[in-house]
């Protein structure tokens, strides 16, 4: 088993999962990080509201799902289809991380392996 | 006793009681987030501590017969004042209560210099002193028959001097004893809280300045209109200025703004105009914004700008009011109507006043850092796993699950 | 002059002051939290900006003399209004800063159509020209002596139609021009500020319209009471209704339930007693339910469903005070007390008001947006960012450590 | 018709009704943060019942002639109550709207032993019954002038007994039924709500208690006064003890404090004095204090301590206006001015409520919970899951991107 | 080294975290997520109180540990005995994840290793 | 390419993250977490202000960053660097888990592998 991490835009995290969905993706979950790498952040207000300050990080989003090995390019792709923003490309998309699995529980049945995910 | 203005004073009370919480809002949505507790709490304490010292001695200091100084303990514990005692139209009671709550607000101010590093324990006593030696004793100058500069004639409706100058400076002392916070503040933990603090600030200020005629009558009405007139010039000031600065309006700047003009118009609420309002609402935006701006690059860590606003505020609110002062509103001229002498008397007042102050908060708080077991600055590990936990064993937030 | 009534104008002046930043916070509940600062600021820059128009030229062209359609330019600045000036029982200021209050409020609900994608800017010029070109000159006809509503014998006790339908129909206008969201509404992003927003407009709402007839009298008591039914008849209904629709009870459908309850005893509240009150709030509940269930399948995007509340419930509030008005409370007949004419009169200020709004907010917003540099609509990737860090450069909340 | 009265009334009664969204925050606060929105619905929810059934029938049975045990029907739908009908200084209607607003706020104080378990939908016909089989009655015998505790000599100035002792031990009988969560709280969820309920509650409370003399003279002074000094001494008492028992100070113990102090001070209100109410709120301070501790060892459930606060609190507070009671104040003699009997007279109106509400309330909840369909507690499932999604289909916060 | 992240009902985190105490797990950590497998959403409301939409996801926690390979096992049953909802094994009760970690380091010391876990 | 997460102090991340970035790292994110290890927690107030408890966990923040192998001591001597409180190594200033990453794509432009980092 993999599993595939993909850092994505706050607000594509509904396309990109219902992209999952239809690629037959049989689970994932997310959360909000926040982020840094070559998008440069934002400048916003710091203190009483007459100062500003560049923030470099930006919000994302990490959707990540475990899935057979097999599936690794259907998921990569569906994240590819749905992650982008408007722009067709833009600084700041994000990324997507493959590690391996070695292991799966169902907590419910105890069972092991990809019959888990 | 007009019931009409009792009726209204009592709201007023009410209103300027309800200010307190908002200002801990309004500052505790400032802070950094494992700071929102124990920066509210330092403005919420004061209504506790506060109310207690009033009514048992800081009422006798400030508004007993006493001298030109400072009031005497005739009016210890209220003693011998009957419940249908008159203070003009009002009971004296009524005008106890009142002034009750401007004792209080006034500490809670100077906190925003304070947050993040202050140690509680020793801001409990700090609260207790500074009532007594510091404000009683000014609010007895400016608003006691026998004060010295009431009888100069210096204008203050509603506390220009005793409260925003008075709160400003001794942050300025503060922030000089305490030194810098570990980590400067970046933007605002919670910037609605910070809106809704305004926004019961500024629904709270109709008691604080159209309460101060402590009548329900004309003079209060226009005292009502200048102040929002005030607030909301220099609110929109300060939003064009942000606008103006980066393309962006900050609702932190705006809700800045408001309270700069609340500020300024204080002392000058029961003598201008709509038109002075509008010219001192605009000046307080001006000014705070580039106080906020530039003050601290002194080095200074008045944290959340206390003296930008409230000090530089007051100040121009106090000699905007020798300016804009006309006998229309007040019965006294300013500058523009043909009266200079007004600006001196303003200026003794603002110098004396705040003169006092700082040497005097600066005095105190000196005194509790060196004495043993109190100190000023919370230690280095609190500061760093910040005040909420270190001092209220409290978390602000704490949601379901992974918490 | 009064002082009961005095007392009791500035109390309900303050209290519909507060109902802006609580009008903030509800709306700011409704929207993602992205947005939250911007759906506030869009509401609370209201008390910035028309508190200066007011003052400047806005009371003049609603309340100064004029003709039957708009007053005219002689109390520009509020000039030569004195402080005793009086307007019946209590000063004319009083009034001026009474109907300030709103004048503040009625483009603060138009936003909630606006919400996460109208560009700020632009909204700032929107808010100095709606008020002076739709807002006025409805009040005028209305509530002013020369209006020709008011002489055509229009009901209108607190704003139904000058308020409620206003705001309602031109978010109908804004949200045609504005377009859709590029992401719909979800769940609202902070039920809390629903419920404390709510609140706080329940609670001013008493100054809305117990201060409408300016006075503290039997009158003033009838119109809080008939108020209070009213809001709690139509949350109560509202709430039934999502507890019929899915076994469980909205909050915020409460919330939205109680305001559509307020919105429509409005122009009632002077008129009719504690029964209509109840046929008030239970008319407005079910409507106003119905209307935000059904009205965004006609697709267009009024993103906080402000014609389902106000737009709806105004209406219905207008005539339903043609229905219930009786002699008994308000010295006007409705229809069951006998007097069917009345609804007719009502009928033409809804359409009158309504027609008017929508036709010239539906221009000033078709010229806003044709200006160059101005424009309606935020950029995609600003809209797609959230209007906070893209308008305000503010986030909503920022924790300690990952933020 | 005292006009000065009825302003002060008529902002004394939007005051009480505020205090019900602020009670919502406060008891919000203190739930775990899957319960927020279910904690301020069972609050909120009261203002649309009980609104209702006071002007239908609430206010006839509780101030209805009647019998000394109970009022009658002859006020049912407020019918032949005309605006200007007075009762004293004040409008008739005034006083039926100012009451409503403490039928409301005290069925919500007893949900505080409701949270995180009890079935919404059952609580909404225990409102009903509630109100009208254990408030009413209970109202009419203190306060109505047939009311036998009334008749007495019972002094209970703004509802000690009839408010808080009754929701007190109403809170006991239900957490003895319901039992215990499956999830015992632990750290607050917000504990800014608490601070921001507190202080509504404050504010509100000037209402509450200085607006339960029905006029604006120098007793509404005066109880208004004492009520901020009992508030103030039990904050910083509560305050105090926990530096003791932790060296840090909390922060929602601060605020209980102050509702303990207001609690306590209510009965007391418009009979004692400054150095009473001192007293009055050390000693609320510190028996609700230990109460908190204390309570939850006997394993009873009483989710966020209801009894402990509002039922010791009121008790000490109807025992204290026995002692405090000052001929100078409220024109009744306490045990310190030499008046023992007044004592005795306090136990059996203590008792008596107390008695009655106890087991009123066990069988009102009794029948409840075995009628089919009804039933008081939530199923496990929704439980665990929280009741902000099982019975309201929301959750308080949604943040964007993740959720 | 080995990781293991559970994906738990929130309401059963103070179980879990207290088994892993007794099963003598040396650390963890938490977090909120949401997440989206076979367990269908809840009915909520969205706009103004009166329309419902299916939201499908539900809230998680994720509850990590790092331990040695060996008490893989040991970890893995008290995870599974403690996450259970009171149902015995519900759909949405969660799974387990397990993945390979080549190397630790303690902050502190700058020990390596298993030694610094 | 290896994936590094550091557990570090909430109030450490400014200065972690600088480190990272004066290291020459390419991009890296953080999120909070609640975590428990051999550092006690502190006493808090419960209920209603008069009560207290020991609350064994203490909030966290996970910075992780994805690298090429040879940077591997370079971003672990950054952080070790920054992320010890002002103690010079107290108990609680976290740990550094070293996993390994199969494979990248950057969302943006479909690049795989170290490219994509
Ligand atoms: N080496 C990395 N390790 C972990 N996360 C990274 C790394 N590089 C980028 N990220 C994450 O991916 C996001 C997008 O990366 P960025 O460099 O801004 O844009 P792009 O991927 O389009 O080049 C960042 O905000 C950060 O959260
Ligand atoms: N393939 C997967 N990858 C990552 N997380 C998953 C995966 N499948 C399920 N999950 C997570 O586990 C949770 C429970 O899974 P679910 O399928 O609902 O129940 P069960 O595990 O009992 O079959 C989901 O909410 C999701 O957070
Ligand atoms: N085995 C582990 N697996 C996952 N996280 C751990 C583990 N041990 C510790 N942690 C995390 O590291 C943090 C610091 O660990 P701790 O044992 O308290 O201090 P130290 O690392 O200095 O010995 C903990 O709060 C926890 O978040």
């Amino acid at each position: 088993m993999i599993s595939i991490e993909a850092i994505v835009r706050p607000e594509r995290v509904t396309q990109v999962t219902q992209a999952l969905e239809e690629a037959g993706c049989p689970g994932f979950y997310y959360y909000n990080i926040t982020g840094q790498g070559r998008q440069r952040g934002v400048e916003v207000f710091v203190g009483r509201g007459a100062q500003m300050a560049t923030r470099s990080s930006v919000p994302k989003t990490v959707i990540r799902t475990v899935v057979p090995d097999d599936m690794k390019e259907k998921i990569i792709d569906a994240i590819l289809g749905s992650a982008r923003g408007p722009g067709e490309g833009d600084i700041g998309d994000g990324k997507i991380f493959v590690s391996v699995v070695e292991d799966a529980v169902r907590v419910r049945t105890g069972e092991r392996g990809e019959a888990a995910v | 006793m007009d019931s009409g203005s009792v009726a209204w004073m009592l709201t007023a009370s009410a209103l300027v009681l309800f200010m307190t919480p908002g200002l801990a809002f309004f500052y505790g949505g400032l802070a950094r987030s494992r700071n929102v507790v124990s920066t509210i709490m330092l403005s919420f304490i004061s209504m506790a501590v506060v109310s207690v010292v009033w009514v048992l001695w800081g009422y006798s200091l400030a508004f007993g017969e006493g001298n030109a100084l400072i009031g005497d303990l005739s009016k210890i514990g209220l003693k011998d004042i009957g419940i249908n005692d008159l203070s003009g139209e009002i009971p004296e009671l009524l005008f106890v209560v009142f002034q009750m709550m401007f004792a209080i607000i006034t500490p809670a101010l100077i906190t925003g210099a304070f947050v993040e590093r202050f140690k509680f324990t020793t801001y409990l006593v700090f609260l207790v002193i500074w009532v007594t030696v510091v404000y009683a004793p000014i609010a007895h100058w400016v608003w006691a028959g026998e004060g010295w500069l009431f009888k100069a004639g210096a204008l203050d409706f509603a506390g220009g001097t005793v409260v925003h100058i008075n709160a400003g400076v001794a942050a300025v002392a503060a922030a000089l004893l305490l030194g810098k916070r570990r980590k400067l503040g970046g933007e605002p933990g919670n910037v609605p809280y910070v809106i809704i603090g305004a926004g019961i600030l500024w629904f709270g200020w109709f008691g604080f300045n159209a309460g101060s005629g402590l009548a329900a009558n004309g003079l209060a009405v226009s005292a009502f209109l200048v102040t929002n007139t005030a607030a909301a010039a220099a609110a929109l000031t300060w939003g064009v200025l942000t606008l103006i600065q980066s393309k962006r309006m900050s609702a932190v700047g705006v809700a800045t703004g408001a309270v700069a003009g609340l500020v300024a118009i204080t002392p000058a609420s029961g003598y201008v105009g709509v038109m002075g309002a509008l010219a001192i609402g605009l000046g307080a935006g001006v000014l705070c914004y580039f106080a906020v701006r530039l003050l601290p690059k002194t080095g200074l860590d008045d944290a959340l700008g206390v003296f930008a606003v409230h000090g530089v505020g007051g100040i121009w609110g106090a000699l905007a009011t020798g300016i804009f002062a006309t006998v229309a509103i007040g019965g006294t001229a300013g500058l523009i109507d043909g009266n200079p002498g007004q600006m001196v008397t303003q200026v003794i007042a603002v110098a004396a006043t705040g003169g006092y102050s700082f040497v005097a908060s600066l005095i105190i708080l000196k005194v509790l850092d060196v004495i043993p077991g109190l100190g000023l600055r919370a230690s280095e590990r609190d500061e760093d796993q910040g005040l909420d936990v270190a001092a209220h064993g409290e978390r602000a937030f704490v949601s379901d699950g992974a918490d």
